[in-house]
């Protein structure tokens, strides 16, 4: 028997660990990946409250948050891609101009 | 007990990746603990019984979506990260911010740590079941994502297909190659 | 069964007509504006006469469309027909469109020729508009149209600045009558609930008679008096009506004679049943029109301008059928109306047409023995002086004469109203006659007409023709000029009395509470006040007051023309202040529109505008600005900022959060 | 059956399984020599042993000391771990993929397959998906341009096939409705009319067989898809600057993944290790499913091999397109056809 909270607080370090990723990476694509590591954290607590709840919707919720992170990665993807054509830099510090 | 030591190996594997993601300067190497994190979270939901959810989660997150971030790394041969000092903000601010919070929401979990608690398997999610909830409870939602992921795709396409004049001169090269 | 009348076709006619004209009447030729605009106020008057025809089946309400739903309150798109609107309706379709076919001679070279005739159309919908309305709103409506139609007319040589200015004064003065005529609309709404002719009429006429004091009653009757006097140009509104003379004579004969100023005294007698519960009211319509009759033609005496003179007197003969519409004798004002528009609008035309004929020359002392020059507009303006004169037989014999007798015999009446109109009508044939005579005999005292334009181009009227010399005008003009000649001299045939009975529906009918002796106040009825062989007398006075001033007329301006110069020296200050329309305008600039300026300039714009709501807009402007400043660093367009600033932001929710649970 | 039975039985059965699989590799590999020498109108292999059967033992001997080169300009971590992280998935796979029904050895009650779990095929399809890492990973850290295009390619290629090779699968999910292999298995026992066996390729999935076999070849890199590693334009692809022990394992994992696609496909569509009517002795009688189970995946990888000897290869824009516009619009019909006709029949 592991206490609820000890999941709990692995999504939440682990969703801490994104927000600080997208605090210090430079790397566009570091940063999109703290994203997807935010996410994991969160869908991490749904099947932890699924099993507490024994409510196989929070399951079911994580698999839309797969659906959406891959949604996302791909045009968040193709927008670096784009993003890299044009400017040719991946720093973010250096991509802060709406316009060229 | 066996339990607790598994969640503790994966879980502190799990910390590990994701703290080598921020600490590695080259985006290969985050993706890869990125790839890590992911692998011990589905040994995690499986630990929950979320046998379905774990295999999804090595499937699509592992082998779509890193693959992609790692193809895309490669493809613009993204180089060692520049620690150039962009934003006192995020230093300020930021950091500070989510050092707190984490600590504050850690420490009113653990708080209540005694309130529940969940067994090996305590939830088992076999796929029929989830099918079942997808195409009934959630259909409007499932139709609805699927419509989201149709337009990402296109966005997808649009955003990183070259533009018309590159296009053309690149065609004939890739025929004589 | 009452029969489809088709009300709405007669004031939409010359919509249509203004519309045509208006949006593409740029590219039509002129024969083309011309057939549109004389074909829809034909057709409207050919329809409004065919209404005539069935007339027995008045009074016809046509409700067209809802306007207005509000809770109880209700204003309809409709229309009512009674005997009192199809008077005015056949004078305003009628009188338009011979008024119309005048322009078409008169307005041939103008550059504005289809904005002309649109605005012209539009005039009559509006005048239209407001005599069908079945109720205050819908009339309200065509109200502010005829003041818009007014003042662009008014301002057609909108490149002249007097003219422009004239316009603008016309429009303003009228806004201050019509305050007072929405304040009454409002007191209605409150206390009646509706602005419904009928509604209106019928609880009103359940209510008691405010014999003493000012009750709900008089206090609308007096707004409903003020939107009137600016309307009709009673004292103390009347200024802008000489000014409007900028105007083209057509118009000035249409709107500024015949129809539109006649408005408020249509809608006086509309309200009728207003004033009859409201004698204080009733006593002040009287005493205005009365003091305004009398006031107007002491000035017209004085007046040198052709069409001042006209002017002067419209407002004089606005003030007698005010004054008759005071002491309750609607029909007789009406009959005087009816008349007034024959005439006026004929001397109207007719001084046109000498205008016309000497090169746009205004200044009657500039005239003289242009009979032989121009005797069809010559034998025309005669009939049409003998009228307002008020010599037998002519129209105007017949309606002054029973608005004198009325003002006097009337139980609203005292004879202090009576001797005024007598020497306003003595007056009236005085200036009227000097008009005569200055016009047309003596010696031509003006320039040879061979090179009249550069000094007479101020004058708005056609200078820019090319003809030499004086000359009659072409027959186009001359027709309407006959036909109301002849209205002029039998238009008052037929007689108070049948005109009182044609009437007396509409002015007796929902009087279910009148008294007898108060039903009996407008009908010639033998009456307690006086002996029925008395009326004879008063006749003969008036006549004889006419024929003096035609005498007095013949002694000053015929036999010895130096006459009066010596006059005026005598007189000294009193005539000055008559030439100079006793200073009127002056004291409403030095009253009303020298403080209004001050004010506005000092408290309104440099005080409130500038220093109060200028300055809170800047300074708030200014401090958004130092804001924005200062914080815009805030978008510094990096991605890690904003980032860091969720998470901070994220941190202090959680934070509250975590307090507030656990508190 | 206790943890420490358990644990034991577990590490035989690994032992057993890994050892068959690379052997199986390594006589593929004689195989596909030996076939392909033939269809090329040559003999392969002969010299080493009886028909050259040795000769996968001397290679082997070979690539172990052979010196283990290592390129200066290479990123040293991921460029050694790339074949680990290749041959490791490939072999991890075949822990679920059962090769015949339970039996009992030694008193001990056990299925014929290292583990039996519910997701069996989502866990192969989960681990064959991670496989790309390997071919991903070697050919950007060989910091060669070659290289790199060829790990672009394979990473490409196999993400866009293996689209494809899931929705194939669908089909035989919905008829069997689980993910257990040996429950799909088992719901292809028996025949229709006595004659033809009711194996998912008869039930129907027909097209779905072939566009598995198809996405197979993709997934694996096999001829006609072999552009990642397309010698004409490339020199190697991935593994040009692999040598020694390091390519071997390339070499392994590219083999052992195609037993496995080979299993999967005899599982999904060929009936597993039913076969005809059982007869002979009761050995005989326990031995016959395997046999059938070994017959069909060796069927499938003459397949394989035969195509590699007669097909020339692709272009990429052309494997692109057929993959996205032919392949996987097949599959979504068929997909769609599979699921009509099933929820009409309940």
């Amino acid at each position: 028997m592991v206490p609820l909270s000890y999941y709990l607080v692995l999504s939440g370090i682990l969703f801490a660990c994104g927000v600080a990723g997208f605090l210090i990476k430079r790397n566009i694509i570091t940063i999109f990946m703290s994203i997807e590591l935010m996410l994991n954290g969160v869908n991490l607590s749904f099947v932890a409250f699924a099993a507490q709840w024994h409510a196989l919707s929070g399951q079911v919720f994580v698999f839309f948050v797969m659906v959406v992170a891959a949604a996302e990665s791909a045009v968040g993807l193709a927008i670096v891609i784009a993003v890299y054509r044009t400017r040719g830099t991946l720093n973010v510090d250096q991509v802060d101009l709406l316009k060229l | 007990m066996l339990h607790l030591i598994v969640f503790s190996v994966f879980g502190l594997v799990c910390v590990a990746g994701a703290i080598n993601l921020l600490v590695q300067r080259h985006p290969i190497n985050s993706a890869l603990s990125l790839v890590v994190v992911m692998g011990s979270l589905a040994v995690e939901y499986l630990l929950l019984g979320a046998e379905f959810v774990a295999a999804v989660q090595v499937i699509v997150y592992a082998g779509a979506i890193m693959v992609l971030f790692v193809f895309v790394i490669m493809l613009l041969n993204a180089g060692v990260e520049e620690h150039t000092k962009g934003s006192r903000v995020a230093m300020l601010f930021g950091i500070p911010g989510v050092l707190i919070g984490s600590v504050l929401v850690a420490w009113v979990l653990l708080q209540h740590s005694g309130t529940g608690s969940v067994a090996v398997g305590a939830l088992p999610g076999p796929p029929k079941v989830i099918g079942w909830l997808l195409f009934h409870d959630f259909l409007l939602p499932f139709e609805v994502t699927s419509v989201l992921v149709l337009i990402a795709i296109m966005g997808a396409v649009v955003l990183a297909s070259h533009p018309a004049e590159v296009q053309q001169s690149a065609q004939p090269d890739e025929r004589e190659g | 069964m009452t029969p489809n009348l088709h009300l709405w076709l007669i004031p939409v006619l010359p919509l249509v007509g203004a519309a045509i004209n208006g949006l593409f009447g740029r590219r039509f030729s002129r024969q083309t504006v011309v057939a549109i605009a004389l074909g829809f106020s034909g057709t409207a008057f050919a329809v409004a006469l065919w209404v005539a025809t069935q007339a027995s089946f008045l009074p016809v309400l046509e409700n067209l469309a809802p306007w207005i739903r509000a809770g109880d309150f209700q204003v309809d798109f409709a229309f009512y027909l009674d005997q009192l609107s199809l008077v005015m309706l056949l004078i305003v379709t009628g009188v338009g469109f011979l008024i119309h076919i005048y322009s078409v001679g008169y307005m041939w070279e103008e550059a504005g020729f289809y904005r002309f005739f649109a605005y012209l159309n539009l005039f009559m919908f509006f005048m239209l508009t407001l005599v069908l309305g079945s109720n205050y709103l819908v009339m309200f409506i065509g109200w502010e149209g005829v003041g818009l139609a007014s003042y662009l007319l008014i301002g057609f040589w909108f490149t002249k600045d007097s003219a422009a200015s004239a316009g603008k004064k016309a429009f303003i003065v009228n806004r201050i009558g019509d305050f007072g005529f929405l304040i009454a609309l409002f007191l209605m709404i409150k206390h009646f609930g509706s602005l419904n002719f009928v509604q209106v009429f019928r609880i009103v006429s359940g209510l008691p008679a405010e014999v003493a004091g000012a009750g709900l009653l008089t206090s609308i009757g007096l707004l409903l008096m003020v939107g009137a006097a600016g309307k009709s140009a009673q004292i103390p509104l009347y200024v802008w009506l000489p000014d409007a003379m900028e105007g083209p004579t057509p118009v000035s004969a249409l709107i500024h004679a015949a129809t539109m100023v006649t408005a408020g005294v249509y809608m006086v007698a509309r309200s009728h049943a207003i004033f009859d519960r409201a004698p204080q009211a009733l006593m002040v319509v009287a005493i205005i029109g009365t003091l305004t009759a009398l006031f107007a033609a002491t000035i017209g005496i004085c007046q040198t301008d052709i069409k001042k003179v006209l002017a002067y007197s419209t407002i004089s003969q606005l003030g007698y059928m005010f004054m008759a519409c005071g002491v309750a004798a609607y029909s007789a004002g009406i009959f005087h109306l009816m008349t007034h528009a024959f005439f006026k609008g004929l001397l109207f035309l007719a001084a046109g047409s000498v205008i016309h004929a000497v090169g746009g020359e205004q200044d009657m002392r500039r005239m003289g023995g242009l009979r032989h020059h121009i005797p069809w507009t010559f034998w025309t303006m005669t009939a049409g002086t003998f009228a307002i004169a008020g010599f037998p037989p002519f129209a105007g014999f017949f309606s002054k004469d029973a608005i004198l007798w009325r003002a006097y015999s009337s139980p609203y009446g005292s004879w202090v109203y009576w001797a005024i109109g007598v020497f306003t009508a003595f007056l009236t044939s005085f200036y009227m006659f000097r008009l005569w005579f200055l016009t047309f005999f003596g010696e031509y005292r003006g320039e040879v007409a061979t090179s009249h334009e550069d000094e007479h181009s101020h004058a708005g009227a056609p200078a820019s023709h090319g003809h030499g010399g004086i000359h009659e005008s072409p027959k186009i003009m001359l027709v309407p000029l006959v036909i109301l000649a002849v209205l002029s001299v039998c238009g008052g045939w037929v007689g108070i009395e049948r005109f009182d009975k044609f009437l007396s529906p509409t002015f007796h009918a929902g009087a279910t509470g009148y008294s007898a002796e108060e039903l009996s106040a407008s009908t010639p009825a033998p009456q307690p006040k006086e002996q029925g062989g008395s009326e004879a007398l008063f006749t003969g006075i008036s006549v004889v007051a006419a024929a003096l001033g035609l005498f007095l007329a013949w002694l000053l301006y015929y036999r010895r023309p130096q006459l009066p110069q010596e006059i005026a020296k005598a007189l000294g200050g009193f005539y000055e202040a008559v030439v100079h329309k006793y200073y009127v305008d002056e004291i409403y600039a030095a009253v009303f529109v020298k403080p209004l300026i001050d004010g506005s300039t000092r408290v309104l714009w440099q005080g409130i505008d500038r220093d109060v709501i200028d300055a809170t807009l800047d300074n708030s402007a200014e401090g958004a600005r130092e804001v924005s400043d200062a914080v815009r660093h805030m978008q510094s367009g990096n991605l890690r900022s904003y980032a860091g600033w969720i998470a901070a932001g994220a941190a202090v929710l959680i934070a509250y959060m975590i307090w507030m649970g656990t508190r | 059956m206790n943890l420490g039975e358990f644990i034991l039985v577990s590490i035989i059965k690994i032992v057993i399984a890994v050892g068959i699989l690379l052997t199986a590799v390594a006589y593929t590999v004689w195989l596909e020599r030996k076939v392909v020498g033939h269809i090329q109108n040559r003999w392969g292999p002969t010299r080493v042993g009886p028909f050259g059967l040795l000769q996968p033992l001397a290679d082997g001997v070979k690539f172990i000391f052979k010196e283990d080169l290592l390129p200066p300009h290479v990123f040293k971590p991921l460029f050694i771990a790339a074949p680990m992280i290749a041959l490791v998935f490939a072999l991890t796979s075949i822990s679920v993929i059962p090769i015949g029904n339970w039996v009992t050895v030694f008193g001990v009650h056990t299925p014929l397959e290292i583990t039996d779990v519910n997701i069996g095929l989502l866990i192969v399809l989960g681990v064959t998906s991670l496989g790309v890492y390997g071919v991903a990973l070697a050919g950007w850290s060989s910091n060669n341009k070659y290289s790199l295009l060829g790990g672009l390619r394979a990473s490409a290629q196999m993400v866009s096939y293996e689209i494809s090779l899931g929705l194939s699968l669908v089909g035989v999910l919905i008829l069997a409705g689980s993910f257990n292999l040996r429950e799909i298995v088992d719901a292809q026992g028996g025949t229709f009319w006595g004659f033809i066996p009711r194996w998912n390729i008869f039930q129907g999935q027909i097209v779905a067989f072939f566009i598995y076999l198809m996405a197979a070849y993709a997934e694996t890199n096999r001829v006609p898809f072999d552009l990642p590693e397309a010698e004409t334009e490339l020199v190697a692809g991935y593994h040009t600057e692999y040598s020694a022990m390091k390519f071997a394992m390339f070499f392994m994992a590219e083999y052992a993944n195609m037993i496995t696609v080979a299993c999967l496909a005899t599982l999904l569509f060929l009936g597993g290790w039913h076969g005809p009517h059982r007869f002979g002795p009761p050995f005989v009688q326990a031995i016959l499913p395997i046999f059938w189970f070994v017959l069909k995946v060796f069927v499938f990888l003459f397949i394989y091999i035969w195509v590699r000897g007669t097909l020339p290869r692709f272009r990429y824009d052309q494997l692109m397109a057929f993959g996205w516009k032919f392949l996987l619009p097949l599959a979504i019909a068929n997909l769609v056809i599979t699921a009509l006709i099933v929820a009409l029949r309940a």
